[in-house]
């Protein structure tokens, strides 16, 4: 649009203006505090901003097609917990187990996707529900003790860093790239923003509501066991509660990233900031000295500011 | 004409249609409620039925205050810290020279003005609820926090007594909030929660305020959080800074338990109210099956689940 | 009586949004018991107007009086203060909430500060007698279908008493009955003094109820005249500003093509025990009155709901169709008459909406092909004159351009099958004839369209044929030769349509 | 008599445990020892049966499972409690009832009720403070390493090494963390402290998991151990023996909940269990964690090495 100034322009695209924000505030935090803009600080949040990206990737397609995973914390600990017990010695190479622990977090998606398409239960209850079963589920087969990981790629995965470059970080690059290809390249990508955005009118231009919903769920499944992968081998242990924080963030990255959280607009661009932005504020807090009290004040209020300025626009 | 019927049957026919979708959750309600009162034959006793109805009255309190703010087209994550912070602030100004009394205004102040700060952000800034009371949720665990940083506080032993002794105060109370919300709804600004909650642009072209619907909406469901905290620091004699926590999910599940829909507009309260007792039964029934813990969590998803999905088979095979 | 202070008057109101004009020193003045038409083409900016007048959006700039005295700030609740009602294009209801609460939102009689359910209840059954509405007052608006949400709507604006009254397209999913009534209405309420601003596209209903007409055209006033000397004709040419042309196009010889609807006892939602059979290169109207099962009928067809059948053979392939997908199979498209709610993705992209039913067809390796997509977007935009930037929400366009979005996102699918649900509600005269004609020449290259329609002069002089429904079964099936208006209305309302065949 | 007995409940007893939490790692471990006692018990003809609850962290949830085996008239109750004020009514209630209530590790305020177990949380943040300080000679910069705000456990350790810090003013605490009892999170917050401040002498960490989160995150950013206080967390001794730690590190016996059930039962049956049972916080230091180490393969993997317990040692701590 030729009329549009560069400001309106930015302020209608809500990734680039979340972009901005991590840039505006990692430059303030470096130059106000020390230790805070070093490489290697900077690299660390990036690494850990892998893992909510990875998971908001599943949770970005699932929220644009106007549903929630509220099972990708549970997901990412089943994936944590089975992995190590599944991965087969006979396979020196360790990938047969993370195919294996991928399947099962798919299918976990998968389940969820036939709670919401064939027994028209509500995204949010299906998953919830999906969430405690697999809490008692999880308990009966681990015992509820953590189990470390022996498993040579996923171990790679956590430590690897070609050229500097933690592996996590290069996974969350190609798993960006496909989610963005996805939904802007594929045809899927329109046909879920279409449900989100109005079920009945896609129904009738010949979308599959079922098998669109499936796919989703499934994908938000898989990702987030990819996830727990990689959280897996950052940490070397899985534990049960160790996806917990992961719910919350992916759904808050979602949104910080512009996307609205009923469906139907956004796209995965946005999240991919919103993840960082998280982490970064956390970052921030931590080393602030302040009692618990006044640090979650202070949490609260960055978040709420920093959506003033991204979430201008993700107006219902 | 048929519809030229008396006065108020207007309004009873609205409430009576409004059951309709309902009766699948009403069953599966009570066949729980049938269940527990074998197992636990107490539960017909005032006593039993006083301390159950105490359990479930705070998780009916927050599942109304999320379900307002569902049918508006809201929601909050900030329930919990919420109650939380209500029952801090009352447990700290009880024991002071304001009394009671004072206690009671000043948690009502908390909750009506938590709320309607958080409604006009939402309102005026056009901001999504969910992230604004998520950043609300942690400056709310915060100032509970920084208030009282351990669980302590005192609430006179009388007022714990009059509301969670042995006596149905509570649900007397819960049947009272019932009510003020029927009375409520039955104001232009009640109607206008549905109004604006469905079809904002429409409510507002009809002269409905759309803003201030939503800040009183947010203000009552804080105000209702914040009263649940009152209740929880009474049960309890004392305040906690994160006793509130796990209810913000609680609420949730309550509510869409009960039908209430998440874009707005959809539902009414009595499913919600529903939902929760469900949520709370539940527990009490697991308890006397004797279910090990893993086997509780294994059969609340389930249930949870059936609850939603069975009557709905039941009204896709009744209409096939 | 123009010599009366107008009730309202807007002067040089202009309006943009984002920075595309749409109103450009419009002047309007509506004065008491004239019934005054605003006329304009799609997109001509005369809701844009409206909303305006009803202090529902603020003007750029000009004024806008009400008894001859500017008012500073029109809001919803101060326009209602003044006296002004307004019927709504885009339907204003609350799904949950029951006809009567409807009805009286955000003006409902109050006692205690609290909704008096009894005034509401009588005051509300009497408007409701009014316009006819019989359904129970206590229904949630959600379950009432178009046409009956817009009575509904006609009935909230009378029950505020206005002394503006102001109607955008009210007929447009009316049944004849229905408009019928509220023409009567109309006369009635003009005849009392009230100011009525009528704005349709249906010309015929103009010319028999207005007296007065301002025509918009590109943001611009083109005509503020009396109505008393124009006829039809001259009507037409005011509003499109040159001849038209025939509104009909001419009908063919039948081909006898191939059967593509072959069906007997075909059962789906209301509908039982239909049978029809249909060619390539007919146009087959459905009339009745509104909700006799038409609607469930194309449904059917379309795999949507659920439907059964002694024998069906649709589009060659046996049904009925499980899925919408496999009735895309067949050849089959659905072009439904809530097109907001049904039909378009309405915060989406005009593009995106175009794209839809073709997702996956045009890909390159793999991958949507955007180049391709860009082209057909062109095309399909070309064909059905949708002006403008393709990449616009779908919602910013008027009610018309949104109509032949939804027509036109079928196109690169080739259907066989047009399944039409009113396709030219709320459709201009000028885009009405081009859809005739395009439906007659997609007729012409061997395509079946069935065709719903609550204008019965479309079924009359468009269609080949026109089966009448009533009560979910098939009350007259009128050949050519037997099509008039008089026909259809009596098979509709039950009048002997069997015993006229006989 | 011991507190709430009133001698009419007689053998075989059934007992409950109402846990606030069954997941974390301490807690299955814990009900192990619970189980595995009961068995013993069963043997004796003592226990009939046991009922476990999980309240799934919510208090409110666990007041209502207390409530429900105060209905079931159970024999005796266990506790873990979720909040340390909350509980304190409803075990009133059951003590009221001569149920013999228990309440071992997180504690409850009231003193309603058969016995407390525990070690003394203060004296784990004295002994761990005073360790530190002594190892840093009186001076340095330092990390405290708290486990969740809010919650009795972590606030009655960091109070405890209050009064020991206040004493050396010349040790500054650079900043302070609460995170759950979990590595992974305390590994996190610990890695931004690194970055923040190249000088840290030395970590006061009022957890086992909190110190190997710690010790992971020094190890993983390339930066040299400092003294670091702990527990007898198997990760965190196993880190200790690889890294050769300056460490210290004392132990939250699991037993506790067997010597709960333990001690509920004594009280039945008529024995004279003490109001408060203190259990001695034992040190572990360089000279004994080869011989937790031993038995590290006994233990899960982020589970705790904790010492050998037989009826006498439970009959020597109930005797004081
Ligand atoms: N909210 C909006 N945002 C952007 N553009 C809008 C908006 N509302 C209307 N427009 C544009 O303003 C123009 C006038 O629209 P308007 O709805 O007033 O037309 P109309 O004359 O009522 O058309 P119709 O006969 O189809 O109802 C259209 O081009 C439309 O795209
Ligand atoms: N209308 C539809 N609704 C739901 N899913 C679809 C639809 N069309 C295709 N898919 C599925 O979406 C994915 C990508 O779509 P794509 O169009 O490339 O597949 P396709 O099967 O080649 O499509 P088509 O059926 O149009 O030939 C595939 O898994 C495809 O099966
Ligand atoms: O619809 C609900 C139910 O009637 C409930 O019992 C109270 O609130 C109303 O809104
Ligand atoms: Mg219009
Ligand atoms: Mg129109």
């Amino acid at each position: 649009m030729k009329g549009a100034s560069f400001t309106e322009r930015l302020l209608r695209n809500p990734p680039l203006l979340t972009f901005l924000l991590v840039a505006l505030v990692w430059i303030v935090a470096s130059l106000t505090l020390r230790g805070f803009g070093a490489y290697g600080h900077l690299r660390y949040i990036l690494e850990l901003s892998a893992v909510i990206g990875i998971v908001a990737a599943g949770q970005t397609l699932v929220i644009l097609l106007g549903g929630i995973d509220l099972s990708v914390g549970a997901v990412i600990t089943v994936t944590a917990i089975l992995l190590p017990l599944i991965s087969p010695d006979w396979d020196p190479t360790g990938l047969v187990g993370i195919a294996l622990a991928l399947l099962i977090a798919a299918a976990i998606g998968f389940m969820n996707g036939v709670g919401q398409a064939f027994l028209k239960v509500p995204a949010i209850i299906m998953t919830l529900a999906m969430a405690t079963f697999l809490q008692g589920l999880l308990i009966l087969v681990a015992g509820g003790s953590a189990v470390s990981v022996t498993n040579k790629a996923v171990i790679l995965l956590g430590s690897a860093r070609p050229a500097g470059v933690p592996a996590g970080i290069i996974l969350w690059i190609v798993v960006s790239f496909v989610v963005l290809l996805l939904i802007h390249r594929l045809p899927i990508g329109a046909r879920l923003l279409a449900l989100g955005a109005n079920p009945l009118a896609a129904r009738l231009s010949g979308v599959d509501v079922n098998r669109n919903s499936l796919i989703g769920y499934t994908l938000s499944g898989f990702f987030a066991g990819l996830a727990g992968m990689l959280l897996l081998g950052m940490n070397r242990q899985g534990y049960v509660g160790i996806g917990d924080p992961y719910l919350m963030t992916s759904i808050a990255a979602v949104v910080l990233g512009g996307t609205s959280i009923l469906g139907g607009r956004g796209t995965y661009a946005g999240t991919i900031p919103g993840a960082i932005l998280l982490v970064t504020t956390t970052a921030l807090i931590t080393v602030v000295n302040a009692s618990a009290g006044w640090r979650s004040v202070m949490f609260g209020s960055l978040i709420l500011a920093l959506l003033l300025v991204s979430g201008r626009e993700a107006r219902r | 004409m048929s519809m030229a019927e008396g006065m108020g049957s207007l309004y009873f026919a609205i409430q009576r249609r409004r059951n309709r979708g309902l009766v699948g959750l009403y069953l599966v309600v009570g066949a729980f409620l049938v269940v527990y009162a074998f197992m636990f034959p107490g539960l017909l006793t005032i006593g039993g039925f006083s301390k159950f109805s105490q359990n479930w009255f705070p998780l009916a309190l927050v599942t109304m205050a999320q379900a307002l703010l569902m049918l508006n087209g809201g929601i909050s994550l900030a329930i919990g810290p919420l109650v939380s912070l209500g029952a801090v602030v009352a447990a700290l100004t009880m024991e002071g020279p304001a009394g009671v009394l004072g206690g009671l205004v000043a948690v009502v102040i908390v909750g009506l003005g938590i709320g309607a700060i958080t409604g006009a952000i939402v309102a005026y800034m056009r901001l999504p609820a969910i992230i604004v009371t998520l950043a609300g949720s942690f400056i709310i665990t915060g100032i509970a926090l920084i208030l009282l940083p351990r669980p302590g506080g005192f609430v006179p032993d009388w007022l714990s007594q009059l509301l969670a002794g042995h006596t149905p105060v509570a649900f007397g109370i819960l049947i009272l909030v019932v009510i003020g919300w029927k009375l409520f709804l039955a104001t232009p600004l009640g109607t206008g929660i549905y109004a604006v909650g469905d079809n904002p642009v429409g409510a507002f072209r009809s002269g409905v305020p759309v803003e201030r619907v939503r800040i009183v909406s947010f203000a009552l469901s804080g105000l209702l959080a914040a009263l649940a905290g009152l209740f929880v620091a009474a049960q309890t004699g004392s305040g906690d800074p994160v006793i509130g926590n796990p209810f913000t999910l609680n609420s949730i599940a309550g509510a869409v338990l009960g039908g209430v829909g998440f874009l707005g507009g959809k539902g009414a309260m009595r499913g919600a109210i529903c939902g929760s007792l469900l949520l709370s039964v539940m527990i009490n029934v697991m308890f006397f099956i004797g279910f090990p813990p893993v086997a509780q969590y294994v059969a609340q998803g389930v249930i949870i689940v059936g609850a939603v999905a069975i009557p709905e088979f039941a009204r896709r095979w009744r209409k096939a | 009586m123009d010599q009366a202070t107008p009730l309202i008057e807007a002067r040089a109101v202009s309006k943009a949004f984002f920075g595309n004009p749409v109103l450009k020193g419009v002047g309007i003045a509506l004065r008491p018991g004239r019934v005054h038409a605003l006329l304009g083409e799609n997109g001509a900016g005369k809701s844009t107007l409206i909303n305006l007048l009803s202090g529902a959006l603020q003007p750029d700039d000009g004024e806008i009086l009400i008894d001859g005295k500017p008012v500073a700030r029109l809001t919803p609740a101060s326009a209602r203060a003044a006296g002004i009602a307004v019927v709504q294009q885009e339907l204003s209801l609350a799904a949950e909430l029951s006809i009567a609460e409807n009805i009286g939102l955000g003006a409902a009689p109050r006692r205690f500060g609290m909704i008096d359910y009894g005034a509401l209840s009588r005051r509300a059954a009497e408007i409701c007698g009014l316009v006819g509405i019989t359904e129970p007052l206590d229904l949630p608006v959600g379950e009432l279908s178009l046409g009956r949400r817009q009575m509904v709507e006609i009935a909230k604006a009378l029950f505020r008493q206005p002394r503006i009254l102001i109607l955008d397209e009210p007929t447009s999913s009316l049944s004849a009955h229905e408009v019928a009534i509220l023409s009567g209405l109309v006369r009635t309420l003009a005849a009392r003094g009230i100011a009525i601003l009528y704005i349709s596209h249906r010309l015929n209903e103009v010319q028999s109820l207005c007296s007065h007409v301002t025509v918009l055209k590109d943001g611009v006033v083109t005509a503020d005249q009396s109505l008393a000397e124009v006829d039809a004709e001259g009507l037409v040419r005011l509003m499109v500003g040159r001849d038209p042309g025939e509104v009909f196009p001419p009908r063919g010889t039948p081909s006898g093509g191939e059967e593509l609807i072959d069906i007997e006892g075909f059962s789906a939602g209301m509908v039982h025990d239909v049978s029809l059979r249909a060619r390539a290169g007919e146009i087959v109207g459905i009339g009745g009155l509104v909700g006799q099962g038409q609607e469930d009928f194309m449904l059917g067809l379309y795999g949507a709901i659920d439907a059964s059948a002694r024998r069906a053979m649709i589009g060659g392939r046996p049904g009925p169709f499980a899925h919408v997908r496999a009735a895309n199979a067949a050849g089959l498209a659905y072009v439904p008459a809530d097109r907001k709610k049904e039909g378009l993705v309405l915060p989406h992209s005009i593009a995106s909406n175009l794209l839809l039913p073709s997702l996956g067809t045009l890909m390159k390796h793999g991958m949507r092909d955007r180049a391709a997509e860009a082209g057909l977007v062109a095309r399909l935009a070309e064909r059905l004159t949708i002006k403008g930037d393709t990449s616009r929400a779908v919602q910013a366009l008027s009610g018309g351009n949104q109509q032949k979005v939804a027509l036109a996102k079928w196109l690169p699918l080739v259907p066989r099958v047009l399944l039409l649900n009113d396709p030219t509600r709320g459709v201009d005269v000028g885009t009405k004839r081009e859809i005739y004609h395009m439906l007659r020449s997609f007729a012409d290259e061997g395509k079946l369209i069935l065709l719903i329609s609550s204008d019965t002069p479309e079924l009359v002089h468009l269609c080949d044929r026109v089966v009448v429904f009533r009560e979910g079964a098939v009350a007259a099936e009128l050949p050519r030769e037997a099509i008039s208006e008089e026909a259809i209305v009596g098979a509709a309302m039950g009048l002997g349509a069997k015993d006229r065949a006989a | 008599l011991s507190n709430c007995i009133k001698g009419d409940r007689k053998a075989p007893y059934s007992v409950g445990w109402a846990n606030i939490y069954s997941v974390p790692t301490w807690m299955k471990q814990t009900e192990g020892t619970i189980t595995a006692e009961v068995d013993e018990l069963k043997k004796a003809g003592l226990v009939k049966d046991l009922m476990i609850t999980d309240a799934q962290g919510n208090a409110q949830t666990q007041i209502q499972q207390i409530q429900s085996m105060i209905d079931a008239n159970l024999d005796a109750i266990i506790v873990e409690a979720g909040s340390s004020t909350a509980l304190d009514r409803v075990i009133s209630d059951a003590c009221a009832k001569g149920i013999a209530v228990v309440n071992f590790d997180s504690l409850v305020d009231t003193n309603n009720l058969t016995a407390k177990i525990n070690t003394d949380s203060n004296e784990w943040g004295s002994s761990a403070a005073k360790w530190l300080i002594e190892k840093l000679g009186g001076k340095g910069k330092i990390i405290v390493m708290n486990g969740p705000a809010g919650i009795s456990v972590s606030d009655d350790r960091r109070k405890g090494a209050q009064p020991v810090l206040d004493a050396n003013p010349d040790i500054k605490i650079i900043t302070e963390t609460n995170t759950e009892y979990n590595v992974a999170p305390a590994q996190e917050a610990m890695t931004s402290l690194l970055f923040a401040n190249p000088e840290i002498d030395g970590i006061l960490s009022l957890g086992g998991a909190l110190s190997a989160g710690s010790v992971l995150a020094f190890d993983r950013q390339g930066r040299e151990q400092v003294p670091i206080t702990g527990e007898n967390a198997r990760q965190f001794l196993e880190l200790w023996k690889e890294k050769g730690l300056k460490s210290w590190a004392t132990m939250q016996p699991n037993w506790l909940g067997a010597l709960s059930v333990y001690a509920a039962v004594q009280a039945l049956e008529g024995k004279d269990v003490p109001a408060f049972v203190k259990v001695p916080l034992p040190v572990i230091d360089d000279s004994n964690i080869d011989g937790y180490l031993a038995k590290a393969g006994d233990f899960p993997a982020d589970g705790y090495i904790y010492s050998p317990y037989d009826k006498a040692l439970f009959d020597k701590l109930l005797a004081q």
